[in-house]
């Protein structure tokens, strides 16, 4: 029980280690090197103590701290201690000697607590305490890196002041509905409660943790917010941060209100709550992912995919079956490993080259392979192609909305899929592909430090597709605790009545189709490595002070397509109430004139104004 | 004294006037040094409504001037107390008051109200 | 058992000792001002245990109540008593760096009187001493918010004598009125015979009383001399008023309300008048550039979120309001005293200037993210569980009218930390236009620094203050107190 | 046994069937246009002699992968779409594996092509990936909207229930806007005309292929002939009822085919911002209609 108490501990002793020692950037990397490994160690031990209780003697209103281990919290728990070493790994060197880097150990030991509190916490107060803690971390986290930052940064803070506020209203009207803070306690008396009363409840809750994990119409803070920090820092937000928004949703829609109550929710016909939240979520698949489209930068993009593959995650919870809602949280994982994967594969390209504008870009893969590989691997799984671990989850989803009988949130989750595929492909050829400008001639790969987490998440991102089993085993004990189905799974695949799916057998006859074509390709005369000057140009030579690169406007065809539909709504929506608030402001202002006049007259109104309203009331 | 015309009448009466003529000229007066004498009508009022809350009718002042007067054929003393201690803090008000218009005159040239806004809004 | 009569007695004594001496003692007046306030501390705190058990009476010149004078030291006496004393201290200590000069003895006086004035407001048990003790208090506050002797010192307070004068003719008008329907002036006595009153008369006393006492409470629409005052008193005086003096005027408000009026009816009128007094004053905050009117603003919003908690007519509403109370004086404080130094150090008001100022002055900045973190409600800081008991006293004050005023309170929230949220990010950027700046001396920090352990450790202690305050609770909810002594 | 020889030898047979349909194709285009054409059997003389060209030109490891991507990923999608007499793979993936493995070699060739470092090869995968924006929605909703009446996302399942109800069960009879609309966005994926963009000779100096030539094109000949089948049997399973033995199939083919390049023959090819729009405009909506009639 104490690992509980050891895993918060030890964070806070990070945080506070790395404020003593923030001038030396040798000790706080070391220190976070071997808190966050003991980390991890503590979160895959903690296996056999799922279902044990621990609390703080504290009180607060009445309430304990209480955390509880569940199969649920078990598996974002290692998630989070996972993604966190590798990214340390990765920041040892990328993060040496940037500027602004002081507090950087700092503020990622001060999330990842903010973070664990909440995932273990058992109780709404808790949570909450805990939620807070991580929003105000994640906005240090974004602050770092320039001004820029700081107005992104700006920008996530008034939605997550918002959300906590929505989220605090909902933590006490349920207390004051229940009289109890405990989810467990919650969850027994839920049945009591009136459906409206419910419905109200769960929309709160719902709003705030869409607002943090970016839920369309409510995601603008996201990319920008994300793309302006440290390259690594992305990747960790992108990764984990979000999730812990999806963590909230699986935790109240399941475990608190509980998937039957929640099912009561009607609406009208077939559209219920759950129908409600998928059409929000097939919004935020499709709108982000062709925003992607048009950016230049590659964190600004992967940014944007992450706001879109939430959309996934939610839509599969929103479908109800076992198969969805395991889909959608196995996709927490696979979307954790790939993202995190293609923004250090940004982070090394960047760390090199010392940009991420895809319009400078182009040719890397001849310099930097481990790189380019770790790109690949990572956006085929971001597309959700075979055999990576994107498809598995994203197979799970689309067969729920078909069999569950949602086609056009299944189209949607199609439409985003394609749009997945063109802006990755724009990526990856961008960055890689095409001509190689002479300036990054004496690019070399990435050390050995920073070549080490990728190669663990290609392996993993390879794993979790090719023996989804590794993961769903785990997914389908926290069905079971959640009181949903369980989903049949098998190591490699699922196992279904009518349509399986078998990745082993697909990754064979892939690879074996592979062996095929190299006997083929064998047969045929060797082939000659070439420069890239080398080149087909219509019948002129080529030399490096030809720019001959398609880059710039990758899908300008389409995005003329496109663009009549982007009215650009939620950006003026934002501004409209950002140039309200203003002007409402100003308004209450101008109430202090600033002659003594009028204040007097004030007074004398008040005093009528409080008489005539009082003597209606006594 | 007969009729409508009580003391109490004419004693709540004069200070709610005093009090209202006063505040009007505190709302409506630019200058400042108008506005203090606002001030002051309005707690001259509020003056005298507190001596007028102790009175009874026929009895007389509370000094035992003669001898063989009773208490109880005096008027309230309490409230004459009140007043004179609410005088004197009106003196204290009223010459603070004074003091930091000098002052703020010194400063800005002006007792104009609507031209002394250097804080607002 | 120390008398609690020497809380008035030592600084109103201190005060006059320096004024005559002052010539004598020349700039060493201001350790007998700090002598004085620690034994006032003191005094304090050895009453709390013996308040709790049982209220104290304490009868001025051996004329017993209701004819004669007294002390009335119920709970909440004492505590605000412990609140005052301590803040006093920790804001003089400030202010011996701060103030500097050849007439600071005037400082010290008048800062003896305010803290004499404001002893005096939350401990008598006569309503005309009340209103000696306010104007004390008032008088006090209007020259040293014109202590700096700059043209907005004196405009402010010009503005804020002439708004307290008013104020204080309302209060008499309803004094007079008290006594002319009930012929005495003892809380206590007031208490049983107010009721016998016909309501007409009643309501026109209560909201005599309210409009007056509200202008001192920064009540909307009454607070309009706050922004100005507030900002333009030097930063110690302007922590002093947004730290006690305002909370004292509503405290008072709320306690005639509850007993000494007992017309818990109108609660909901005040309480809506608290949330439109925060939301005003949030709104109003949202878009100022001088750094002191922000504060200035930021009070009066918490000045109605207090109101708002007060009036939710429950022992939960009243502990969590004066939770939110001890809250406001730590971290308004806080932001006040350290928003001084940077003040005097860059010489600028506006905080747009201060762009980078954590680099040149880390101490004071750090605390003063504390005190907003604090302020906003961010656990696990105090604000954190004094708003989250008012949220739930709302709450459990049940009903959709109830339910709206929490939303309004928290939108009113968001505004507040967006806008203080704007001046951190000045405060924290990686670019600095200020090259000459130092950090605070020694002493003030110590000041600000025992404030912000309030903030920090409040959480520890919080079954120990939930009781104090609960004590308050039960002495405005259930009368318990007036019921022991009498 | 007969599964093993069916895996050994499925790939020759569809190579074979594909490679005399694109010759076929040759052939009745330039009829149609006047010509004699080249003789039936010329893709083939066409493969054998970029197979044994002397000079292979490459641009790199991925260019070199890519090709193998581009005719193994094919070579997946052949097997677990099920031909009369073969489906042993269909239990191990559905049509929504086949749906996303049909992605595969259009990634690999794209990866490939970028590696060559010709803006014509970029050009051309650009374009060939807003084509896949455009044909692929429609095309994948008919195929949720049949799925959905069915209650099965298997091909092979699918195939079974049309067979079951005879001709009428055909899912182009039952559902004909969602067969139509099917047929319009097939042709879109054969990339015939009027949807050829990507590969447009005479704009980009056909596009992907621009810097493929010798073994590499040939691999992209087989991997063409082959997907050409395998893109007509999805059709075929879907809505034509599947087959029931293989000259049942055959004839399907021939005839689907024909009819695809007859339009093929007659148009000119669109604009990629036109052809997106046309495919969101015409399929699209059809789709949409019919499955609003499934749900209603």
């Amino acid at each position: 029980m104490s690992i509980v108490s050891n895993l918060l501990l030890l964070t806070l002793l990070g945080v506070l280690l790395n404020v003593i020692f923030y001038k030396s950037e040798v000790v706080q990397k070391y220190i976070s090197l071997i808190i966050f490994a003991i980390l991890t160690y503590l979160s895959i031990v903690m296996y056999p103590l799922v279902g044990s209780h621990f609390e703080i003697p504290f009180l607060i209103a009445g309430q304990h701290i209480g955390f509880t281990i569940t199969y649920l919290n078990y598996y974002f728990a290692l998630m989070i201690t996972g993604i966190t070493l590798l990214t340390v790994i990765f920041s040892l060197k990328f993060i040496k000697g940037k500027e602004g880097n002081t507090h950087y150990y700092t503020v990622l030991f001060l999330k990842t607590f903010g973070m664990l509190g909440v995932i273990l916490s058992s109780d709404l107060l808790t949570f909450f305490v805990f939620w807070e803690i991580m929003s105000w971390s994640t906005f240090a986290l974004m602050s770092t890196g320039g001004e820029p930052a700081h107005r992104s940064a700006f920008k996530y803070f008034v939605f997550a002041v918002t959300a906590s506020m929505i989220l605090m209203a909902g933590v006490i009207l349920s207390y004051s509905l229940f009289g109890s803070f405990d989810f467990a306690v919650i969850h027994g008396k839920m049945a009591s409660l009136s459906l409206p009363m419910t419905g109200f409840l769960l929309t709160i809750f719902i709003t705030s943790f869409s607002i943090e994990s970016a839920v369309f119409p409510v995601h603008s803070w996201l990319p920008d917010g994300y793309s302006n920090t440290f390259t690594t820092f992305t990747a960790y937000l992108s990764g984990i941060s979000t999730r812990i928004g999806i963590y909230g949703i699986i935790l109240f829609l399941f475990g608190v209100f509980g998937i039957q109550t929640v099912d009561k929710l009607g609406i009208i016909g077939k559209i219920n709550f759950r129908y409600v939240f998928g059409i929000f979520a097939a919004l935020t698949m499709i709108v982000p992912t062709f925003t992607a489209l048009y950016q230049h930068d590659a964190k600004k993009l992967i940014a944007w995919h992450s706001v879109g593959q939430g959309g996934y995650m939610l839509i599969g919870l929103a479908s109800g079956s076992a198969l969805g809602i395991a889909g959608g949280m196995f996709h927490v994982l696979n979307h954790m490993a790939y993202v995190v994967l293609i923004v250090f594969a940004i982070a090394s390209v960047e760390y090199r080259t010392g940009t991420t504008n895809l319009n400078k870009l182009g040719g890397l893969i001849k310099k930097m392979p481990v790189s380019y590989l770790a790109l690949l691997f990572g956006i085929i799984g971001l597309a959700g192609l075979p055999p990576m671990n994107g498809f598995v989850s994203k197979w799970f989803i689309y067969r729920a909305l078909i069999l569950g009988g949602y086609p056009f949130l299944a189209i949607a989750a199609v439409i985003g899929t394609l749009g997945t595929i063109l802006s990755v492909y724009k990526l990856i050829h961008n960055m890689f592909l095409g001509q190689l400008p002479e300036r990054y001639n004496d690019v070399k790969e990435v050390g050995f430090s920073m070549q080490l987490p990728m190669w663990i998440l290609m392996i993993v991102v390879l794993g979790l597709g090719v023996y989804p089993g590794l993961a769903m085993g785990l997914i389908a004990k926290i069905q079971v605790s959640l009181g949903l189905a369980a989903v049949p799974y098998a190591l490699h695949g699922i196992k279904a009545a009518s349509g399986q799916l078998d990745m082993l057998v697909v990754s064979a006859v892939f690879i074996g189709g592979i062996a095929v074509t190299w006997i083929i390709y064998l047969l045929g005369n060797r082939r000659k490595h070439v420069g890239q000057y080398n080149n087909y140009a219509g019948g002129n030579f080529l030399n490096k002070s030809v720019a001959y690169n398609f880059n710039y406007e990758f899908y300008a065809a389409l995005e003329h397509v496109i663009d009549p539909y982007r009215k650009k709504i939620i950006e003026r929506t934002e501004r409209g109430i950002a140039s309200v608030t203003d002007a409402v402001s100003e308004y209450i202002r101008r109430i202090y004139t600033g002659m003594i006049n009028t204040y007097g007259i004030y007074v004398v109104t008040a005093f009528v104004v409080t008489i005539i309203i009082l003597k209606e009331l006594i | 004294m007969n009729g409508i015309l009580s003391v109490s009448t004419v004693l709540n009466t004069a200070s709610a006037g005093l009090i209202v003529l006063g505040l009007y000229i505190v709302f409506t007066q630019k200058n400042l040094i108008k506005m203090v004498i606002g001030l002051d009508l309005a707690d001259t009022g509020v003056n005298v409504l507190l001596v007028s809350t102790g009175y009874i009718k026929g009895n007389t002042a509370p000094i035992f001037s003669k001898a063989g007067l009773q208490v109880s054929q005096m008027v309230d003393p309490v409230p004459q107390a009140l007043v004179l201690t609410s005088i004197v803090i009106g003196f204290g008000v009223s010459a603070l008051a004074l003091a930091l218009i000098i002052r703020l005159y010194q400063k800005t040239g002006t007792l104009d109200t609507s031209k002394i806004r250097g804080l607002k809004w | 058992m120390v008398n609690p009569i020497l809380l008035i007695i030592i600084p109103l004594g201190t005060a006059f000792l320096i004024s005559t001496l002052a010539s004598a003692l020349k700039n060493t007046t201001k350790y007998l001002a700090l002598l004085a306030l620690l034994a006032n501390v003191w005094i304090s705190i050895s009453l709390l245990p013996e308040v709790l058990q049982r209220p104290i009476n304490v009868i001025i010149a051996g004329v017993k109540p209701p004819v004669g004078i007294n002390l009335f030291v119920g709970p909440l006496g004492a505590v605000f008593s412990v609140i005052i004393s301590i803040a006093g201290v920790l804001i003089l200590l400030y202010s011996f760096k701060y103030i500097e000069g050849e007439q600071q003895h005037k400082y010290y006086t008048l800062f003896l009187l305010l803290i004499t004035g404001s002893h005096g407001m939350i401990l008598t048990g006569d309503v005309f001493n009340l209103f000696v003790f306010f104007e004390i208090l008032a008088i006090s506050s209007y020259i040293l918010v014109g202590y700096a002797g700059d043209k907005n010192g004196f405009e402010a307070a010009v503005k804020y004598l002439i708004l307290g004068s008013i104020g204080s003719i309302f209060i008499l008008v309803a004094i007079a009125l008290i006594y002319e329907g009930t012929g005495t002036l003892n809380m206590a006595d007031l208490a049983g015979k107010f009721s016998t009153l016909d309501p007409a008369r009643r309501l026109m006393i209560l909201v005599f009383f309210i409009t007056g006492m509200g202008v001192e409470a920064a009540v909307f629409p009454l607070n309009s001399w706050l922004p100005d005052a507030h900002s333009s008193a030097p930063s110690s005086i302007s922590a002093v008023l947004s730290g006690f003096v305002i909370e004292i005027a509503l405290v008072v408000i709320i306690k005639f309300v509850y007993t000494i009026f007992a017309m818990t009816e109108v609660l909901g009128f005040l309480a809506v008048a608290g949330v439109i007094t925060l939301l005003v004053g949030e709104f109003a905050a949202f878009r100022q550039s001088n750094i002191k009117r922000v504060l200035a603003y930021s009070s009066i919003g918490q000045i109605g979120l207090i109101l708002f908690a007060m009036s939710l007519n429950s022992k939960a509403g009243i502990n969590a309001g004066m939770m939110q109370i001890i809250n406001h004086t730590a971290s308004k404080s806080i932001l006040f005293l350290t928003a001084g130094y940077m003040i005097v150090k860059t010489g600028s008001y506006q905080f747009s200037d201060y762009r980078g100022i954590a680099k040149k002055m880390p101490v004071s900045s750090f605390f003063f993210v504390l005190g907003v973190l604090s302020l906003l409600g961010v656990p696990p800081f105090f604000g954190f569980f004094s708003k989250l008991n008012i949220i739930i006293a709302a709450l459990h004050a049940g009903g959709a009218f109830y339910i709206t005023m929490v939303f309004l309170v928290l939108l009113g929230t968001i505004i507040e930390s967006i806008y203080f949220l704007k001046i951190l990010q000045v405060f924290y950027a990686r670019d600095t236009a200020i090259l000459d700046v130092k950090e605070a001396p020694f002493l003030p920090l110590l000041s600000i620094a025992l404030f912000s352990l309030v903030i920090l450790l409040g959480f520890l202690f919080l079954p120990q203050i939930t009781s104090y305050t609960g004590n308050i609770a039960s002495e405005l909810v259930t009368k318990l107190q007036m019921a022991q002594v009498f | 046994m007969n599964t093993v020889l069916w895996i050994v030898f499925l790939p020759i047979l569809l190579f074979v069937i594909g490679t005399f349909m694109l010759g076929y194709s040759r052939k009745y285009v330039a009829r149609i246009e006047r010509r004699y054409g080249p003789p039936i059997q010329q893709v083939f003389y066409d493969i054998f002699k970029l197979m044994s060209k002397k000079t292979n030109i490459s641009h790199g490891w991925m260019h070199d992968f890519a090709i193998l991507m581009l005719l193994g990923g094919t070579l997946l999608t052949m097997y677990f779409v099920p031909v009369p007499g073969f489906h042993f793979f269909a239990q191990y993936g559905d049509m929504l594996v086949i749906m996303y493995i049909l992605l595969i070699p259009a990634l690999g060739m794209a990866l490939g092509v970028g590696e060559t470092a010709n803006p014509n090869g970029s050009i051309g995968i650009s374009r060939a990936l807003m084509m896949l924006a455009g044909y692929d929605i429609p095309f994948v909703l008919t195929f949720i909207g049949f799925a959905m009446i069915n209650h099965t996302t298997s091909m092979y399942e699918l195939i079974q229930v049309q067979q079951a109800g005879g001709f009428a069960g055909w899912g182009l009879i039952s559902q004909p806007l969602l067969g139509i609309a099917a047929l319009i966005a097939l042709q879109g994926m054969l990339g015939e005309k009027p949807f050829e963009v990507m590969v447009a000779p005479h704009e980009i100096a056909t596009g992907p292929m621009t810097e493929m030539g010798g073994k590499f094109l040939g691999i992209m000949m087989i991997q063409h002939a082959i997907s050409i089948v395998v893109e007509l049997t999805i059709y075929i399973n879907l809505f034509l009822g599947g087959a029931v033995n293989w000259f049942d199939y055959l004839l399907k083919l021939f005839i689907l085919f024909t009819a695809l390049i007859s339009v093929n023959a007659v148009f000119g090819r669109f604009r990629t911002d036109d052809a997106v729009r046309f495919m969101w405009k015409i399929p699209l909506p059809l789709a949409i209609i019919g499955i609003l009639f499934i749900i209603f």
